[in-house]
């Protein structure tokens, strides 16, 4: 792959050998020649052209196994039984088998993304033309495309350069599945390096992605102000047509509003988002709202409120046909890769598709064509609305649905079915004597999947019953989002590149992921505005920036209205959808490189250890849940970027955990005197999921801590690290020496109490190195 | 008395705990214990078993049998409230980890642990942590004594009524001081 | 994709606008437009191009469903109960589910066979340049590349026209992959589409495979005359140095080869093989052996009597290095995709690696040049040779086996471990008193699994025990394979064609697929002898087509020896390797293209229901077990092919049936007329598992009929049912009445039985259509 | 008596047989059945049973209670041997995915069968057919009367011995005599 060409296509050409028509060069490294940086050792490096580098971060961050299955259903010689010590028939171990369905995971995260990105990416050459050129930030942004650059050693400039990106990760991608097949890769540390690769692919399609939709559609460019959008129930004007727009592949959602803007209908409709697709339309239009993140399809559905469902791609309900049926909403289907067994009516006139989906004739219909889409959505939604009586009831009337809560036998399936344990037969009791507080408790906690409706042995509809138990703080939703800025601008990057390196910003904080919550996504917010507060740089995405949104101070101010969205100490940044986590990455990547000057090109290794030992960064998937995650998650890792994840993190079946008492573990080698020196565990710990948000909180802080930090900065961290540790554990932490190198690391407001732990332990200063885990070759000084 | 899971789909494997039937066994698990540790979740502090709640449970228990403690995220704060100090606070899957350590010589720094009892953790974060004991702790006995299954554990409890619970623990209280 | 193009690469071109270095010309439909076949609708086709096509074969064969598991664990909202009619937190219905674990499985299936051609023509590109011309069959191949052509439009001339192929199965597997993300994807019958789709761009991979190899390297090229090679144990001259290799990707046993070549050592070495290398290298020499398919590997490795051992990738044992440990066997790994946690010493000097392996510093290397393991494997093993004393030993003495034996204390673990339930328990008592009858037998039946020894509670090397109860039993193992042929000639297609389109060849049966047989292999090779009596057509590849091999008749020839390997009326047809079974998917689709000259050219379509309504050809996967088998089997489906698999392949989830008993399934359009006719359920079943070889055998005369048969023809297929119901199940099959179509459709030897059965089940007679499933569009006639 | 699957790794899922603790359970619900029908692989022909075979249990049960029966595989031949003609041959696999269907009519057309008796497959294949009837048969019953623990019946034996299983089989017979 190292040898895939920029290309030119040309319509038609006249030569000596003639006309020829449709002729493509694709020029060897000439268009990249006007690109000065030196080509690194590792463009489009192949599945072990970086393992050293994981192997290294492997032995520090060794895997903890926790198997979610004793047995492996992978083939028909099984199942095999891999408790303890035995071997699987192909002589698979429990290991190698948690990594092997880690690696099948980030697989499927990291082809999600890539089969969006190739989606979208097709679609807008389509429509704009390869050579688009490729703007994801106006002049304040000369590094593009900084993971493409890193990983590729390429430098796109239009939209058609972007498909040989894809090539490559479509290559790796199938490369990487093939070693979970039976028989192939079966050793834990080279799947969890191949899990690596896997999650750094899956960063670089995301990039594609999301600079290609930035470019394109002229979203957000990395602007820090960019507008306050509505988000929540609340903010719908139900007496309009409501269309409502789930999934991730914005096409759709921005024809939706293309065809309104044509036909003058801007503000008779509302058109309204869950999950990335809600997002990334607000990034397009600003009239557009957000309902919220994934676990708000089935009590938004079931309000009867929207009037059309429109879905693309990932993280739908697969039920929503039936969810929707429910109350007569047609869907449209607008991917293939979600098909819901819907008819293929792109070919039709949409005058007849309207019909049928308005008449009820048909539940809904699969159209491949985005414009077509817009116009049938936009019509629809309004010849829907007056038949949508009900509009803002819901399925039940409060006092039937007390009737209901009487049915309950208090078997406790629900409970048992239910992810977070809420205590749904107890709360579904005093509903039943008509008090609806505890019930109404519940949904602050519900991640929406009614499991404890499938499992009630009286059928009784407990998820909508929760809703209506928690009715008026449905309305109340109603909270302000910054949109999507889209890549971190160079300009602040040179600004905070600096104080992240030496540790006087204490770190970034990047709250990224899903909306599977242990405890409620109040806690999200709780925990962003912590460290906002403490001038972390915040940066959300996806679910979590939606989350973090829709939470309320005492002057009724989301935390987007508090905080400033620019990458500074103190910022609050919706980078945007889940593809735009690459500029999260891709910010730390620009700090080595901008700030840094190191080359980026092709040089990963290089560009890895300068961001695991010099930027505090730490990602925070408090409620992650899909394989994207995963994908995303292993991006990060092989960056050096430590991951906290919630309690339902541990059903990822391994954590990378740190030995902070393996003193060995801790040694740099220093760049300038080429010695060994102890840095003790910073960060502690790659991937760890951790079980209270108190107890996140301070993890964040630990793992914020680096190398490199100076004294001032290392003083800054370990405050935040014991002011936590001591506010939220209920004591000072034990481990403090360890992260001590020099007197002058100790916060002066403390230093008392901390020199008594420092002599009870024995502690001894050391130097503060310019770290690096690299072993330079010989040869090289 | 069955062994299903709490939550119905975390379902046992081939290999998976044994009922404690009756609290002797649980006691007897303890005493015979060289070096017991108790891992201790933030839930512990929630729950009511009448006028105590199952941390004070927990306290006496490790107060009365000497068992080293470690409380897991905020429980600390907990343990403290109630003047107890635990030897160790760290996050759950770290102290999981180091029990799969056969090298590592405990909280105290005096020998590996060999019994692990856990108790107040998020059922799922129990049953995972559990799973990795389970298979890469061979030396390590585990039980749970939280009132729900614990398929991973060694040694765990059905699924019990709060007031089965109680009897249980008191029990376990009772005979050691008989 | 449906643009993607043919490339011509300059390395140095001077023009007006200067001189230009590795300037690629990437020339649209031009080269192609040398070939006059109209563009058929579906060139490169998207997942959803042939959906139609699928749902209509899926409204016969309606998926049944077999949860192998009741849960779903693939995210952290789970684990998911989907017993009954529960939905998963993402809404996915338990028949999704299933469908949707298929998908997972056919993805990486066919991920493995696109990477690993991918893999095999960049080595071949690097090699022999991309201007290579492909060449599957000299002058008796035309139709190169049947499923390239009918999937892609396209006509690959070189090697280098392979990669725009792979191109688009990379794509495609990347998209497929990620529909079985949480919430993707949830209709079951568009998932079933989606895992047609994968199969098929399986079959389009595996003959980029083998068609770049057969090329390349000069394999037998669509030769019915291919060498018959040596297979088994006791073929292997133990006091030479052996060399193991174990895998599917050939390049390093090629190189092995040459080097032996190279330095005049062959006859001085013994190359033997496992698994598909094996086969792969006796095409490239038919002085390498095969030991056996991928249930030997244990077997052979505890014999002691490999010297070195090189895997590549695919169905390798994941415990190889340990096995091989414990005889101090060192292990040279050549693959990225299996690493096996080696160094990497691709960069050092071959002396040092050498010696490493040799003194036993190392257990082994992690190399990825091919002609360094070739030369380092071959030195490794002359030098290794003299240090292995106990060659022709195992790790036991038969007394110590004994004594082991009785440590047996009956728990039966090993029995409750067992897949095939061997009464291992009972075995070893009686081997405890000295009788090894018992476990001898139990080597006739045992996959090499050793998921016994596993689960012995007294730690009783229990396969070892079966080994050297068996001993002659493998000493006897020697016997003669036909070398994979590679494709079919076109002659052949125009010779059988029209026979067996009108039914009068039976049919074509194809043996293929993994070793994990229900009851030894023995089996495999009866039913290919029934078959091949029966004058069908035989096809085998892959392990099948090894065990096949390792049969002797009472003359002691093996069924190659027995039978031609032309592709004809009781020919033994030894394909090749598991790529090579496009070349099986292939001859049909060529039926359609050579002998009724239908456009294959993006035709899918059309193809497929030809080939589903006249050709009857059966796949038979007796002991399928892994990813790829699914993916195979997946493709042969998309093109109307049934699949029958042994008793283990209900863990495939799900049995695409028809039902027999419902009239209406079984209507076809009469092309001719336009009418519907009624044919029968001809192919009963798409997918089915069977129980014993017996119930196959019957199984297999069925599904060869087709409703194009002309009355000879059915009559002819018919009396193979007829009497092989009547000998292999004891009676005269009850639903023969559906197969007759015209009194001229019975076998006149069976005529008064059949008469009088029709008579009892109302029979009438029908007609014989021009039989088509493609209802054709309006405006077409 | 336990709940474990007799292939270990064949774990019983959350919705699992209950046991056939004694022959009077099989016996009732075989009396309550209105249209039983046997499932009878080609194991029951290999499986000694003292001086009978399986099979032959099957044809006594089949005879005295007029159950249907289903001969899947070469079974077939072995009933013949026995002058016993069973109703139907037919794939274990078609006559799982019947029964699936609601409307069909049974092997007789003369109505959906309620109960359906498995017994002489595979384990692996029972295993399988069963969890496909399981999900997608909720109005049938299903029975497995081999000796070991099917866990996706809805009735099963433990696994027990052969001399249990003989016990069991001839009781249910005496039972219909009785
Ligand atoms: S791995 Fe998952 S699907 Fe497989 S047996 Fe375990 S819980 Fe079931
Ligand atoms: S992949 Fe390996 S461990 Fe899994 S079922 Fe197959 S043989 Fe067993
Ligand atoms: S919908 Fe809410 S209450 Fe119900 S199971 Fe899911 S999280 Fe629990
Ligand atoms: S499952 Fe239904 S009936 Fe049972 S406790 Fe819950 S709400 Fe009540
Ligand atoms: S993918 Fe769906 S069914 Fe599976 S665990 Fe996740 S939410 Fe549950
Ligand atoms: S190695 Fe053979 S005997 Fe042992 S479990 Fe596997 S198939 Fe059975
Ligand atoms: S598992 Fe081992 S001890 Fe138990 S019966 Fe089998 S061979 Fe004997
Ligand atoms: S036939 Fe199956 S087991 Fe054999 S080599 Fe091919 S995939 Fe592997």
């Amino acid at each position: 792959m190292g040898t895939r060409d920029i290309s030119i296509r040309i319509k038609e050409i006249e030569t000596e050998i003639g006309q020829i028509k449709d002729i493509r060069f694709s020029v060897g490294r000439l268009a990249q020649e006007t690109w000065d940086e030196p080509q690194g050792p590792t463009p489009f490096p192949s599945i072990t052209a970086l393992r050293d580098w994981d192997l290294t971060l492997l032995k520090r961050y060794k895997p903890f196994y926790l198997p979610f299955c004793d047995l492996c259903c992978l083939c028909t010689f099984g199942k095999c039984d891999l408790t303890g010590d035995k071997k699987g028939a192909c002589g698979i171990t429990m290991p190698a088998q948690q990594s092997r369905i880690v690696l099948l995971a980030a697989c499927i995260g990291a082809a999600t993304h890539t089969s969006h990105a190739r989606e979208l990416v097709t679609h807008l050459i389509t429509e704009f033309g390869e050579d688009e050129r490729l703007d994801p930030g106006g002049l304040n942004i000369k590094v593009e495309a900084p993971i493409t650059r890193l990983v590729c050693g390429v430098k796109p400039e239009t939209l058609g350069d972007l498909e040989q990106v894809l090539d490559y990760a479509e290559q790796q991608i199938t490369s990487l599945l093939a070693c979970t097949h039976t028989g192939q890769e079966g050793n834990p540390l080279d799947l969890e390096s191949k899990v690596f690769h896997t999650g750094m692919i899956d960063h670089l399609s995301m990039e594609v992605a999301d600079i290609a939709q930035v470019s394109a559609y002229h979203l957000p460019k990395a602007d820090p102000d960019a507008p306050l959008i509505d988000i929540g129930f609340g903010t719908v004007d139900t007496t309009k047509p409501v269309i409502l727009v789930i999934g991730h592949n914005v096409p759709p959602a921005v024809e939706i509003m293309d065809y309104m803007q044509e036909n003058d209908l801007v503000g008779t409709i509302e058109v309204t988002g869950i999950c990335c697709t809600g997002i990334d339309m607000t990034r397009y239009s600003q009239k557009a709202k957000i309902i919220g993140p994934i676990s708000w399809q089935i009590r938004y559905v079931r309000s009867g409120i929207p009037d059309i469902i429109v879905v693309d791609e990932q993280c739908i309900r697969t039920d929503i046909l039936d969810e929707a049926r429910a109350l007569q909403i047609p869907v449209i289907a607008t991917s293939e890769k979600n098909c819901l067994g819907l008819p293929n009516r792109t070919g039709d006139r949409s005058d007849a598709i309207i019909d049928d989906l308005v008449s009820g004739r048909t539940d809904g219909a699969f159209i491949l064509n985005p414009e077509m889409v817009g116009e049938i959505a936009v019509r629809t939604a309004m010849r829907m609305r007056p038949k949508h009586k009900k509009k803002k009831g819901s399925i039940l009337s409060p006092d039937e649905a007390i009737e209901e809560a009487k049915r309950c036998t208090q078997c406790r399936e629900c409970r048992r079915a239910c992810p977070n344990d809420l205590h749904i037969s107890d709360a579904m009791r005093a509903f039943g004597r008509n008090d609806p507080t505890m019930l109404a408790e519940i949904y602050d906690a519900c991640v929406g999947c009614i499991k404890c409706e499938q499992a009630c042995t009286q059928d009784i509809p407990i998820h909508s019953l929760i809703i209506i138990a928690a009715g008026e703080k449905l309305k109340n939703e109603a909270f302000r989002l910054r949109a999507g800025r889209g890549a971190i601008q160079d300009i602040e990057i040179r600004q905070v590149g600096g104080p992240i390196v030496l540790g006087e910003i204490p770190g970034i904080v990047a709250f990224v992921g899903c909306a599977n919550y242990p405890g409620g996504g109040h806690e999200l917010a709780e925990m962003a505005i912590e460290f906002a507060n403490r001038r972390f740089i915040i940066c959300t995405s996806g679910c979590a920036a939606m989350t973090i949104g829709m939470y309320r101070d005492e002057d009724g101010r989301s935390p987007y209205e508090i905080y400033p969205g620019n990458f500074e100490a103190g910022g609050m940044v919706n980078v945007g959808s889940c593809v735009s986590n690459a500029h999260i990455s891709g910010a730390a990547v620009k700090i080595a490189s901008i700030f840094a000057r190191r080359n980026l090109r092709g040089n990963y290794e290089e560009i890895a250890d300068y961001v695991y030992n010099r930027v505090g960064a730490v990602g925070v998937a408090w409620g992650a849940m899909s394989q994207k995650a995963a994908s995303i998650a292993a991006g990060f890792w092989r960056l050096g970027i430590p991951v906290i994840v919630g309690p339902h993190g541990t059903k990822y079946r391994r954590m990378l955990l740190g030995r902070s008492d393996h003193d060995d573990d801790w040694y740099v080698n220093d760049a300038r005197t080429g010695e060994q020196v102890y840095v003790g565990p910073v960060p502690e710990h790659l991937f760890i999921a951790v079980e209270t948000k108190e107890e996140a909180m301070v993890m964040i802080a630990k793992l914020s801590m680096r190398p490199n930090d100076t004294s001032r900065g290392r003083a800054l961290k370990l405050t935040h690290y014991i002011d936590l540790h001591r506010r939220l554990l209920g004591s000072m932490p034990t481990d403090i020496h360890r992260f001590v190198r020099l007197e002058a690391d100790i916060p002066i407001t403390m230093k008392e109490d901390i020199v008594a732990i420092l002599k009870e332990k024995d502690w001894r200063e050391t130097v503060i190195p310019d770290p690096t885990l690299i072993q330079k070759k010989e040869g090289s000084s | 008395m069955s062994q299903d899971a709490w939550l119905t789909a975390e379902v046992a494997g081939p290999k998976k705990a044994s009922l404690i039937t009756k609290p002797e066994i649980a006691d007897a698990m303890i005493r015979r214990a060289k070096r017991p540790i108790f891992i201790v979740g933030s839930i512990a502090a929630e729950i009511d078993l009448e006028e105590k709640k199952l941390i004070d449970y927990i306290i006496l228990m490790a107060r009365r049998c000497s068992i080293q403690v470690v409380a897991t995220a905020n429980t600390n704060s907990e343990f403290l409230k109630r003047n107890f100090t635990p030897d160790a606070v760290m996050p759950a899957v770290d102290i999981g980890n180091r029990l799969t350590d056969p090298t590592w010589q405990g909280v105290d720094g005096k020998g590996p642990h060999d019994l692990a009892i856990f108790v107040g953790l998020p059922y799922q974060m129990a049953w995972t942590i559990l799973s990795g004991l389970k298979n890469f702790a061979p030396n390590l006995k585990t039980i749970s004594l939280d009132n729900v299954y614990q398929p991973n554990a060694r040694w765990s409890f059905s699924n019990i009524s709060v007031k089965n619970w109680i009897m249980n623990l008191e029990a376990i209280l009772g005979n050691r001081e008989a």
